[in-house]
C-alpha cells in the first residue's frame, strides 16, 4: 500500500488540525482561487507591514477553505512557511514548492527551506492532486502579488 | 439470453491491465468514458490498412470503400435508434452536438424567448444554452431538482415563449431518468423544440427516437464502446432542415462562389472536412456488439448491479448515495458522500486498491450545490461490470473511512 | 540523411493493399488523407488498450495516464511548429479551427470592417469567413490569382478596416505556397490579425511559428500521417487570450452557475468534452515519425517528386498542369487538365491501373473558375511516394487520352 | 481491365454525339442542377402537353451542360427514354433507372423499360460516379414535377 507515502502522518495532523485557518482583519489583499474540477475553494486574506530594511514582509495570511486533505494540509502547512517571512523570501518558498509538485515524484526537496511541506513530495506522483497541494498557495501569491502592486501601503 | 460477464470481460483488452502495485483493474468509471471490445479497435484498424481513403472525396478505390463503411455506420447509428439514415449527423461529440444545435438557433431565438433546461444537466448541455441566451438576449428557465435528485417538473415554466426545452435522458451523477416522453408532449403543445442529452441514455437502455418524439437527440460514441472522437446528433429531418450550417467548409456545400455560398441539405450541411470514417467504423462495430448483448439485457444486467451498489451503500453508515434510493426510473450512475472524506480522498483510497471511480462535480456542478453538496465520489457501471466488483467498491470506502478515521 | 521510400513504404501497411484486379496500389491522394505508418496505429491502440481513462477527468490511474499522454502531445506539437505548449489547442480538425477563430470573432467584428481572404482557399478557410461577414456586416475581400495560379498580392486591399487575413499556406490545388511572412508583415502593419490554413503546409515542409510571425495557424493530424479526428489550432497565447470560448461544455469552464458560468485560460479554454486522448497519441506518433525523416529531407523529396511529375506532364501533348510549372514556391500537389476528357474520366482510367488520384474541385471551386476550368484530376505526394509512381501516372494519362480517343 | 465494363461502345456513343442536346422553346420548366463535388452542370428544360386520355406527354427536353462522359451519355440515353412518353410511365422509367443505380452491379435491369440505359449497370459498382450518371435524370424529374405542379397548363 503506498497509500502512506501520500498522506504521511504530517500531512494528516495539519489536515485534522489546521494552522492559522479563519479569515481574520486587518488585511491588505483577500482573494478567491476555485479548483474547477471539484470545487474545492479558498478564500485567502494576505496582511504586509515593511520590514526593518524596507521589504515587505508577510504579517499574516489567513484563510477560510473547502476541499480535501490535501489542500486544507497544505493551505496549513503554507501558512507556517511564509508568516513572518519577508514577502521575497516567502515568494521562494512558493516556488520551490511549486517545482517539487512537478517534479513527479522525483525532486530531492530542500528541506532547509519547505520543512514541514516536504511531506508533499509523494503528492507529485499523482498529477489529479497536484492542484489540489497547490490550491493554498496560488491563492497566496496572487494575494500578495496584489498586497505589493497596491503601492507599499501595508498597514 | 444469457449475460455472462466473465465471457464479456474477455473481448476488452483494458481489463487485463493491472494497476497500483499490481492490482486488478476493477473499472467503474464508464460513465467518463468507456473500455473498448477488441472488435472495435479492430475495425478501426482495418480501416486504416485497407480502407483509408477519404471518404466522400475521391473517386478511387479506397475512397469508396472509405464512403461505404462510413455510410454504412450511419446506417447502422440510425437503426440503433429507429431513425432514418438522414437524421444521422455525425459531430466529434455529444458536447459538439448541443452546440451545433445551439449555435444554428441562433438566428430563429429572439429576446423574450424562453430557453429551459434544468439543474441536474451536465455542463454540455447548459452552457451552450446560457451562451444562446446571452447571443440572442433570451432568457434561461430551469427546472429544479427535488432533494432525491429527480426533476421538479414545474409545467409552468413551458409557455408559449419556450423556444426549445433541453434535457438529459439520465444523470451523469444521480442517474435519475427524467420523464422525457411526458416533458416532450407538454414542450410540443406549447410549440417548443425538445433536444434531449443522451449521453448517459444511449449507451446503456433501448432508445426510440420515433417513441419519444423527440427533436433531437445527442450522444457520444466513447461511452458506448466506441472510439473517442465521434458524437452523434439524431434530429427529425425536418427539424434538421430547418436548421442553417453550423460549421462550414468543404462537403457541406453545394455551390461556392466568393460571393457567397449555397448548403446542402442535411445531414451532409452538418457535416464539413475529411469525414471520421474510421471512428465510425469503430462506432458500427460497438454497436454491433452491444445489439448482439441486446440493449435489453444491458439495462437488466446494470439495474441488477445498481440495486446491489445502492443495498451496499446503505448498509455503510456515513454514507449518502445522492439521487434515487431505488433502480426506479434510475441508471447505473451511483455518485455518494462519505462524511467526513473528501471525495478526492475517497477516490484516492479507491485508485489504490485498484478501483477506478470520478471524484468531482463531474460536469455537474449546479447539481451537486442543488443537493447541498460541493462535490462526490461516483461509481458508474456498464456491461462488463461485476457484482464482485461492486462489492470491492463498497469494501474500499469502509477501508477509506477507516484510513482517514471519520 | 538517406532517405529510401523502399524503407520507408514498409512501415506503411495500406500500402500493401492490392487493388482493381490485384493491381498493387499507387496512392497520390495523400493531400486528402495521408496513409499512417503502423507506429501510429500502435500508440492509438496502445491507449486504448492500456491507458483508456478519460483525460482531466479522473484521479484514477488511467485517467492520470491519459492526461499524460495528452499533454504529452500538445507538446510533441509545440515543439514541432516551434510554439509554447499553451497556445496549441486540439481540434477536430483543420476545418473546426478555422470555424473556431471565425465565430470567436464574431464580438470583435462589426459592420464596416473587412475580412481578407483569398481566391485560392480551400472552402475550409472560405466558407466559414463569408459567414462570419454575414453574421456581422463585415464585407469580405479577396487577393485573385495569376493565371499561373500564383497569389496577386495587391496591397491596397490590406486597409485599417482589415480585422482579419485568412491565407493558405500551400495551396491544395496547384501547390503554390503564398509568401506568408510578408503578407503577415503587412497585415499587422495595418493592425490585423493573420491566420494561416496550413492544411498543405505543416505536412510538408518544417515549419516555425515564431518565424512566420502569424497569429494563428490550423491543420490536420490525418493530412500529416496521423488519425483522422484531431487537428490543431495554433494562436499566439495573447490572441488566444483575446478571443471568448467557442464550443462550451464540460473542462473549459472555471465556475458554472445557472445563472452564468466563467471560463479557463487558453488552451483549456477552447477545448470540451472527454479529450481525442488517443488520436493525441496517434498524432505525436506521426510527428516522432516526421522527425525521425527530418522535414527538411521530406520537403527535399516531394520537391524532386513534383519537378519530376512537372517535366513529365509537360510532355503529354494536351495536358496543363494548374499553377506553377517549376518547384520554387511550390508544393507537391500537382492539379492537371487533359484536354477532352473529364477529370472523373481520367480518374477512373487510373483508379483502373490501381492508381489513386482526386476528381474535381478538391474543395477550391473559385480557384478553378479563376484558373478558367470546371474541374482538374490531382495527384500529391509525400513522404512514401517513388519516381516510378510519378512515372505511372504519367503513363495513365496517357492511357486515358488513348481510351477517349483524346 | 475492367474499363469497358462501365464505359460500353453504347455510352462512349453518347458521349460523342449527345442526343437532344441544346436548350430549345418552348418550355414549361426549367432547372439548372449541380453535382457539387466537381462541378459538373445541366441545365435542363421540359416541354409538356396534353395527351389523348388527359394525362400529360413529355413533349421535350432539352438541355445544356458541362461534365463527364457519364453524365453527358445518361441525359442523352435520358431524353431518348422519356421524350414523347406520358408523363407516369417516364417517371417509371426514371424510378427504374436510379433503382438499377443503387443496385451495386447486382441488378438484373429491364431491358425493355430502359434500353440503351442498361449500359449503365456498370457504373453502379462505382459508388462515385453514380450521381454523374443520375444528375440528368434528377434534373429531368424535378423539371417534370415542376411543370407538372403549375396547373397543367402545358402549351
Ligand atoms: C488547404 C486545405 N485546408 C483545409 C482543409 C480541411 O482539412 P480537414 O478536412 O482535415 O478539416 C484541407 C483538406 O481537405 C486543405 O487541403
Ligand atoms: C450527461 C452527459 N452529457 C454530455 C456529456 C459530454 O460528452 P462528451 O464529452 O463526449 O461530449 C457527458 C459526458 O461527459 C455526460 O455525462
Amino acid at each position: 500500500m503506498q497509500l502512506e507515502s501520500m498522506y504521511q502522518e504530517i500531512i494528516l495532523d495539519h489536515y485534522r488540525n489546521p494552522h492559522h485557518k479563519g479569515l481574520r482583519e486587518p488585511f491588505d489583499a483577500e482573494v478567491h482561487h476555485v479548483n474547477p474540477t471539484c470545487g474545492d475553494e479558498v478564500t485567502l486574506r494576505v496582511s504586509l507591514k515593511d520590514g526593518a530594511d524596507g521589504e515587505a514582509v508577510v504579517e499574516d495570511v489567513s484563510y477560510d477553505s473547502l476541499g480535501c486533505s490535501i489542500s486544507q494540509a497544505s493551505a496549513s502547512v503554507m501558512t507556517d512557511l511564509v508568516i513572518g517571512k519577508p514577502a521575497g523570501e516567502a515568494m521562494k518558498i512558493s516556488d520551490a514548492f511549486l517545482e517539487l509538485m512537478q517534479s513527479k515524484g522525483k525532486a530531492e526537496p530542500d528541506e532547509d527551506l519547505l520543512e514541514d511541506a516536504v511531506a508533499f513530495a509523494g503528492v507529485s506522483r499523482y498529477p489529479a492532486r497536484i492542484k489540489c497541494a497547490l490550491l493554498g498557495w496560488m491563492a497566496w501569491k496572487d494575494a500578495t502579488a496584489r498586497a505589493l502592486s497596491e503601492g507599499g501601503q501595508h498597514s | 439470453m444469457t449475460f455472462d460477464v466473465e465471457v464479456i470481460r474477455k473481448d476488452f483488452p483494458a481489463l487485463n491491465r493491472l494497476v497500483r502495485n499490481g492490482k486488478p483493474l476493477v473499472y467503474l468509471d464508464s460513465g467518463a468514458t468507456s473500455q473498448k471490445p477488441a472488435s472495435v479497435l479492430d475495425a478501426e484498424r482495418e480501416f486504416y490498412e485497407r480502407h483509408n481513403g477519404a471518404a466522400h472525396r475521391g473517386s478511387h478505390l479506397l475512397s469508396e470503400e472509405g464512403t461505404e463503411i462510413y455510410e454504412g455506420a450511419r446506417a447502422t447509428v440510425a437503426g440503433f435508434i429507429g431513425a432514418d439514415e438522414n437524421e444521422v449527423v455525425f459531430t466529434k461529440a455529444a458536447t459538439e452536438s448541443v452546440n451545433l444545435v445551439a449555435y444554428a438557433l441562433t438566428s430563429s431565438v429572439k429576446a423574450g424567448d424562453e430557453i429551459l433546461i434544468s439543474e441536474m444537466e451536465h455542463h454540455a448541455n447548459l452552457v451552450p444554452w446560457q451562451q444562446l441566451a446571452q447571443r440572442t438576449g433570451a432568457t434561461l428557465k430551469w427546472f429544479t431538482v427535488t432533494p432525491e435528485g429527480r426533476l421538479d417538473i414545474d409545467t409552468s415554466l413551458i409557455t408559449e415563449r419556450t423556444k426549445i426545452v433541453a434535457l438529459t435522458g439520465q444523470s451523469n451523477v444521480t442517474g435519475a431518468v427524467p420523464p422525457i416522453a411526458e416533458v416532450t408532449r407538454l414542450a410540443h403543445q406549447a410549440g417548443a423544440l425538445v433536444l434531449v442529452d443522451g449521453a448517459q441514455l444511449v449507451p446503456h437502455h433501448p432508445v426510440d427516437v420515433k417513441a419519444l418524439d423527440v427533436d433531437f437527440l445527442v450522444f457520444s460514441g466513447h461511452k458506448m464502446l466506441g472510439p473517442l472522437g465521434l458524437g452523434v446528433l439524431y434530429g427529425k429531418y425536418a427539424a434538421l432542415e430547418a436548421l442553417p450550417p453550423f460549421l462550414t467548409g468543404g462537403d457541406m456545400i453545394e455551390v461556392v462562389r466568393m460571393e457567397g455560398s449555397t448548403f446542402q441539405p442535411p445531414p451532409m450541411r452538418f457535416e464539413t472536412g475529411v469525414p471520421p470514417a474510421p471512428e465510425a467504423a469503430g462506432l458500427a462495430a460497438a454497436i454491433d456488439y452491444l445489439g448482439g448483448l441486446g440493449m435489453e439485457n444491458v439495462a437488466a444486467h446494470e439495474r441488477a448491479l445498481t440495486a446491489r451498489a445502492l443495498d451496499a451503500l446503505r448498509e455503510i453508515k456515513g454514507v449518502r448515495v445522492l439521487g434515487p434510493d431505488t433502480t426506479a426510473d434510475r441508471g447505473g450512475a451511483v455518485a455518494f458522500d462519505v462524511d467526513g472524506v473528501h471525495p478526492h480522498d475517497v477516490s484516492q483510497v479507491l485508485d489504490e486498491l485498484g478501483i477506478a471511480v470520478r471524484a468531482g462535480h463531474h460536469c455537474a456542478w449546479p447539481l451537486h450545490r442543488a443537493l447541498g453538496v460541493q462535490a462526490s465520489t461516483r461509481a458508474t457501471f456498464y456491461v462488463y461490470n461485476s457484482r464482485e466488483e461492486v462489492d470491492a467498491l463498497a469494501d474500499g470506502i469502509r477501508y477509506a473511512q477507516k484510513f482517514f478515521g471519520a
